[in-house]
């Protein structure tokens, strides 16, 4: 298969999550064909393509907001189930998602919770769902996490997200994702609409992570950011796998090519 | 951070429409311009043009005001269920016809002997399955709210009859019919009205004094304490004009507390801020792991739960279960126009309880007030609909720069 | 086997589904056993009434008993059941069309009459009346309206009577009727001392409402039908007065026209009467009698007359604690 | 470009489900599952259980299928239009109102002895009059539609007494009459059908043969057939059924042309699509210039049209106009119901004409073939609900990966 | 004034569109503080800050999108009126809104196309919005426009929007904008979600823009772009002008200190 024989230079780390063979239809749309994909804690995986080479298609099944159609997933070499959006977090996999999956009737501070929501101590006698939300800590760790990405226009963590510039959305998006416990943590797109500074701090992030043995994957057309954070990239054309690399033994061109052309060997390898 | 340049009135005036006490202004503004119609408008001009002779605001008698407060309650009852299923964008046309078959299932029961407290207990339940059954097709079959409770409204309705073959029943029940009845005395009115004012204000304040501690922004001690005078202002008229007539009914009281609960739940829970994202964005809420389908199942279930006290409310005031009272009648539309008018979205993400109570109000003084002129039937739709349309219009046209429409 | 439809009108007014339907199909069963029933109830949907007579000739009715919703809208069940030779009966309310073949009622501008009469005797001069008229759809409600007035009339143009508040009930609905007693009492501050009901349905409601005012019992009520509820009311000395008129009588004379009608055979010898409708057209016509009870004296009298109605049925929940029912 | 895998028969249905005629798949099954039962279960087990001696299926037989047409034509009238402004995002409560104050009115003035054709254009007029007078409020003052048409019912409920001060009024006008009485006669009726599909046909290749001149993608010819030769058979089937009882009504024939140029006018033209795109995203509309002011009281102006068109119907079919069969009666729920039936979304931007028809035919089945089974009012309406849940849950439940209830 | 202060080297040139003293406020939030503005035919003008710092604000103003609550707006130093975005479609504005502003509901070809359809001809005794619509035609421009693009994933040009990637989305947006006949066009962060083959492609139509003397003005967080295609670099800072840069005498340094920090004169020139 493409994937292994590619695997050029250091031997792969032992893989955290791995899905195989996963295959995705919408449709007359067959978004991916038969995909395998890795990636180790510790390690940051970049995912490169084209633009609808099925990259964020692939995002959604790992993150159990698409059910595939078909393959395999694998958590530390166990088979699991991902069937929803819950059975990712429950497996520790967090999600930046491209259109963000904000709510902007809710504030920011609400946004950043999603999901997760803190309640106040003490109301135990209540299932979880109904006890008082915390919301006055909701504000706290919003603001902490805001001001962590520099997003300094800013002025209120109670503006209602749907007046929010594209960036601060973006910014919102990131904060929430990483703010919470997980393993795996995958971005798509995540500094699109940041400014310069604010992809900095982003970056630093998902080094951050890597440092606290995190799973990352990271999603971008930016050749530059990828090569500053990532370890080892994968490409996908078409919804196939072309290749993956080690970051430190390929250059910028010979992954634009093989995201715009695939490799050379490419028509025995389609799936 | 940023230098903040000096604001203007109307900037003042729209930014504080952006705050949770902003969304009553229209529906305050509404029921304002209704009842000085009715109160103050209508006797001035029939004294000047001679009709009175004197100026008789019998539409502002506390007699007048307690009427349309119970005459009101049982839309704002379903008005308050219907508003959390139009949080999550879903609609609920069976409301009135499953307040219908509880209030006839009651009526049944405590003339078969069933003990009242028990029959109400019975019935609630019977309710929230009724609710609930619904909410299962429309969150795991998939079918538009629309349609499961058109083809609801139709089901309860023909089950309504079939409780109910005579077309009404009376219903002499002391316990169920002690909770339109019941009232409060004076002074307990009073306690109950400063209690809960105090609670309000001591929140506000502690809540206040915790962000100070935790270093976050303030609001305003002006907007602070407006909204705790103004919270206090409007607990003690009622509490004093419903005092001045009778005093405050066990009905009203449980109806407020209801909501109070319901409303508590909707904006202060992880439930409820899970009914506010799968409004706002059904996608993004199943995609951070909220249970969509279940939360839709047991809204229902709400409406089915306000729909049972709404039949248990309606047929305790009417002292008598009739079908068109209920499921025939006009109730389910006025039902669901109270919870729009109150300023809930039927695209969902939008609203709240309290201003479903509040429209049903501007609903329930229209006909109250029309019916104290001696106005024919024709003229009094007419009129209505029309003082429905300026009292509503006046928001809109206050507000800078006006929306969509929808 | 021949088929005839019974087409009511709505489910508002217990009488019929509960007394009329059932002894039209009773007598039926009696007198022409092979001949089937279909009972069909519009709901007060004048659209859905019509289709249901539709309904009922294409499973080839022979003849249509109405109830109709309204004098007017009904004149095309009349009419597209004469296209096919169908007869129409109309039943307690006119169908205002030229083949209407019959029609069975009671005197209800007397009836009307009656129920002011009473409250007019129990009220004393100078006092206020409240009128709750019918729906103002049914021809019935402005012939009962008419009996009223004859009666009030006079009185209130001398002054010895006030008339305080009226209003129309559009579909007999109570809850209509209860916003209407509602606001007629906030609007003379109970100074009310008569309540000229068109319906037992209204005087229930106008009770209801003046039950919270404490004066349920102390104000003359009128009504019509003597429904088992009202019977009851008026055991509690809460309705005073009701209209009654033998239903059964009524759907056996409809019943015998509807069997003559199905064999073709003439009906003159049982309806020597002819009234003239809306449209001017003479309709073959049989009255029956009327009573207006009042008190316990009535109820025993609509009890003893009402094969439909026994005391049993009659003195359950509160009234069974009445002197009339120990 | 890419090797295309294999696609499995679910995926080609779901595919099919897709394109223009997948639209029509869900109500259709509805109207097949409920004629279904009614025509062939309900006379089987009749049948089977003794009590029919004979297999009698007279739900699907010429003569009632002609009145379950005629028993629909006003519900789907008002359904069609009520679709446009559901496809704006849009509600109207007060279609039914309105309609009953044309026909209210229709019956005034022919009574008055103004001509029935003069008559009815009059009334349009008005209909066009009331619908965008709401419509105005709607997009200028931006009170939501659902609360200005709300008003709207009241009002025009009150105008249709005031118009009518019985209630209820015979209308005798031959004019007016002849809409539900002239008949086409056979042959022409035939051709009529004939012309129809083969200007369908025409179209359909005449389009195939130019996307292919024009290298555009091509519809596959099976689908493109399959489509020519469903719509062949559905004509043909309607006229030579109407034609076995009677013939083709007028009625029918003006209601399709009107759907027919109101769905061309939807899909077809720049005013359509901007329908579907202020739907769809109201404020990307507006940016790319559309004026969505004007659109939505233009649609809400069509309603009106629709309405009076509905008025006019009822009138001539029910030969009376009265307040219970218009606006105190359930055509505004059915006719909402039925667009909704059809597929048109309560959010904007999904829906079709010709859809409401078939929802409209969807609830006009239930009414009709219940009052041919001999049940109980009440039975009927559980049963009614009953059905129309199983018809509509039947597509959701065959869709892979059901929706959000929506 | 901070805006001609800072205009150093060559000469302006005439400007083609031109705002002064804009604000605009949302309820509490001042997002543009009398900003000044100036694109000239020919020339492509770079807007850049940091997130929230007013760039979408600013171009929805110049699009009609939003009403200003006050400033001056000039056409070839003409004043003209600009409160929708028709005003702006009929001075031949066009603009690629940073949120896409496309119909999700619709297919590609539709939205392509949307609010000036194609009818087609001979229909002219009707009014143009109930002429029929000449789809074929639609679909023909649709498919020149994503071919041009080099967006190779997009199967069929009667798709759905609601099922397409991000990069795909932004595609059409942008085809929308430079299909249209116009004098001005504005890109509000146009590449962000693009793929590195369709970014260059887009870099290379801003390009032919200015070369058929359109006023260009571009918005962009990456600076490579930025220096790549602009001749001019309008900085905003907290809703107001830092400073307007010619290219060729600036560097991306410089840039992003103004953005972030602005200028050290700034205090005496925030409006
Ligand atoms: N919900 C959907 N319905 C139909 N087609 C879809 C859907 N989601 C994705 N697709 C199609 O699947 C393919 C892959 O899309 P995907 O979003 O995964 O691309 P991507 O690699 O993330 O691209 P980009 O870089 O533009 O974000 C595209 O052709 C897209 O049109
Ligand atoms: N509709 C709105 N309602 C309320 N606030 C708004 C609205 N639109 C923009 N804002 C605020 O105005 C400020 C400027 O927003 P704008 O979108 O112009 O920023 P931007 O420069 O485009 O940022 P980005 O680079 O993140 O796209 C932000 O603080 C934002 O929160
Ligand atoms: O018996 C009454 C009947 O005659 C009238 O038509 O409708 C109301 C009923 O109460
Ligand atoms: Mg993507
Ligand atoms: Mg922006």
């Amino acid at each position: 298969m493409t994937f292994e024989n590619t695997m050029v230079g250091q031997a792969a780390p032992p893989a955290h999550l791995a899905v195989r063979g996963i295959q995705k239809r919408f449709g007359g749309v067959h978004a991916l064909r038969g995909v395998d994909f890795e990636v180790a804690r510790g390690e940051v995986m970049a995912l490169v393509g084209d633009n609808g080479a099925g990259k964020s298609t692939l995002m959604k099944v790992l993150a159990g907001a698409h059910l595939a159609d078909d393959g395999e997933f694998l958590l530390d070499g166990k088979p699991v189930e991902m069937s929803t959006p819950n059975d990712a977090t429950e497996l520790g996999i967090q999600i930046v998602y491209q259109d963000l999956a904000l709510c902007e009737n809710l504030d920011v501070s609400a946004n950043l919770s999603l999901g997760a929501e803190p309640v106040k101590p003490g109301w135990s006698f209540l299932p979880h769902l109904l006890r008082p939300l915390d919301d006055l800590e909701m504000e706290v760790k919003a603001k902490k996490a805001i001001d962590k990405l520099e997003v300094r226009t800013l002025q209120s963590v109670r503006a209602k997200v749907g007046g929010l510039s594209g960036g601060q959305r973006q910014a919102i998006a990131i904060a929430r994702a990483v703010g919470t416990e997980s393993s795996v943590v995958m971005l798509d797109e995540p500094t699109a609409a940041l400014g310069v500074a604010q992809t900095r701090q982003v970056l630093e992030v998902v080094k951050r992570l890597r440092e606290t043995n995190h799973a990352v994957v990271y999603i971008s057309h930016n050749m530059r950011d990828i090569f500053e954070v990532s370890d080892r990239i994968t490409v996908l054309r078409h919804g196939s796998n072309v290749a993956t690399y080690t970051t430190s033994d390929t250059n910028p061109d010979e992954i634009v090519v093989a995201m715009t052309r695939g490799l050379d060997t490419e028509n025995g390898n389609a799936a | 951070m940023q230098p903040e340049a000096k604001m203007t009135f109307l900037d003042r005036f729209s930014a504080m429409r952006e705050t949770q006490f902003g969304a009553f202004v229209p529906v305050l503004l509404a029921l304002a311009a209704i009842w000085g119609y009715f109160g103050l408008v209508l006797p001035l001009i029939d004294l000047m043009s001679g009709e009175a002779d004197s100026f008789r605001a019998i539409f502002l008698s506390p007699r007048n005001i307690y009427n349309l407060f119970m005459q009101s309650a049982v839309i704002a009852t379903l008005a308050v269920g219907i508003t959390i299923v139009l949080l999550l964008g879903d609609i609920d046309l069976s409301a009135a016809a499953t307040a219908g078959v509880c209030a006839a299932l009651l009526g049944v029961l405590v003339l078969s002997g069933v003990p009242g407290w028990l029959a109400c207990i019975i019935v609630i339940f019977v309710g929230i399955v009724m609710g609930a059954a619904q909410g299962l097709l429309i969150a795991y079959v998939g079918i538009p709210s629309f349609v499961v409770t058109l083809a609801g409204l139709l089901g309860y309705q023909g089950l309504m009859q079939k409780i109910l073959p005579t077309g009404n029943l009376n219903v002499g029940d002391p316990f169920v019919r002690g909770i339109a009845r019941v009232l409060i005395p004076d002074l307990w009115g009073i306690v109950l009205g400063l209690a809960v004012v105090g609670m309000f204000a001591y929140a506000n304040l502690r809540k206040q004094s915790r962000r100070k501690t935790l270093g976050l922004e303030q609001d305003s001690p002006l907007a602070l304490w407006s909204q705790v005078i103004a919270f206090a202002a409007i607990v003690v008229a009622v509490v004093f004009t419903l005092n001045a007539y009778r005093s405050l009914p066990l009905l009203l009281v449980l109806l407020v507390a209801i909501t109070a609960l319901l409303g508590w739940i909707t904006t202060s829970t992880p439930y409820g801020r899970s009914l506010f994202a799968v409004g706002g964005n059904p996608e993004s809420a199943r995609r951070v792991g909220m249970k969509v389908k279940r939360l839709r199942v047991s809204a229902f279930a709400i409406v089915g739960f306000m729909a049972a006290i709404g039949g248990i409310f309606g047929a305790s005031r009417y002292g008598s279960v009739s079908y068109t009272a209920f499921a025939g009648g006009s109730l389910l539309l006025e039902a669901i126009g109270a919870a729009v008018i109150g300023g809930t979205s039927l695209f969902g993400g939008r609203g709240s309880v309290w201003n479903a109570i509040l429209g049903a109000l501007v609903i329930g003084s229209l006909g109250n007030g029309l019916d104290l002129t001696g106005a024919s039937a024709a003229d009094k739709l007419m009129v209505s609909g029309a003082i429905l349309l300026l009292a509503v219009a006046i928001d809109a046209l206050s507000r800078p720069g006006n929306g969509s429409g929808r | 086997e021949d088929m005839v439809a019974l087409l009511l009108p709505e489910n508002v007014n217990p009488r019929w589904e509960q007394q009329d339907a059932a002894a039209f199909v009773r007598t039926m069963g009696e007198i022409a056993p092979d001949v089937k029933v279909e009972v069909f109830n519009a709901n007060n949907d004048t659209a859905t009434q019509q289709r249901q007579a539709e309904q009922a000739l294409t499973q080839g009715a022979k003849v249509l008993v109405v109830i109709p919703i309204d004098g007017e809208s009904s004149a095309i069940i009349a009419d597209t059941a004469a296209e096919e030779g169908i007869p129409t009966i109309a039943y307690d309310r006119m169908i205002n069309s030229p083949n209407t073949t019959f029609w069975v009622q009671a005197d209800l501008e007397g009836m009307g009459f009656d129920q002011a009469t009473h409250v007019i005797e129990n009220t004393k001069d100078g006092d206020t009346l409240v009128m709750l008229k019918g729906s103002p759809t049914d021809p019935n409600a402005a012939v009962i309206h008419n009996g009223q007035l004859r009666a009030l009339t006079p009185l209130f143009e001398s002054g010895a009577r006030v008339m305080g508040y009226e209003n129309w009930t559009q579909g007999w609905d109570p809850a209509i009727a209860r916003r209407s007693m509602d606001q007629a009492l906030t609007q003379l501050d109970n100074n009310v001392q008569g309540v000229v009901s068109s319906n037992d349905g209204n005087a229930g409601a106008a009770i209801a409402a003046m039950e919270e005012q404490g004066m349920a019992g102390t104000v003359p009520v009128s009504g019509l039908d003597c429904t088992v509820q009202a019977q009851q009311l008026m055991l509690l000395g809460k309705q005073t007065q009701c209209g009654w008129r033998p239903l059964e009588d009524m759907a056996a004379a409809a019943a015998q026209v509807t069997v003559r009608l199905v064999s073709g055979e003439d009906f003159s010898d049982l309806a020597p009467q002819t009234v003239t409708n809306g449209v001017g057209a003479d309709v073959a016509y049989v009255p029956v009698g009327s009573y207006s009870a009042i008190g316990a004296e009535g109820v025993a009298y609509v009890i003893e007359n009402d094969a439909s109605i026994t005391k049993d049925m009659v003195c359950q929940g509160e009234a069974a604690a009445t002197d009339f029912c120990k």
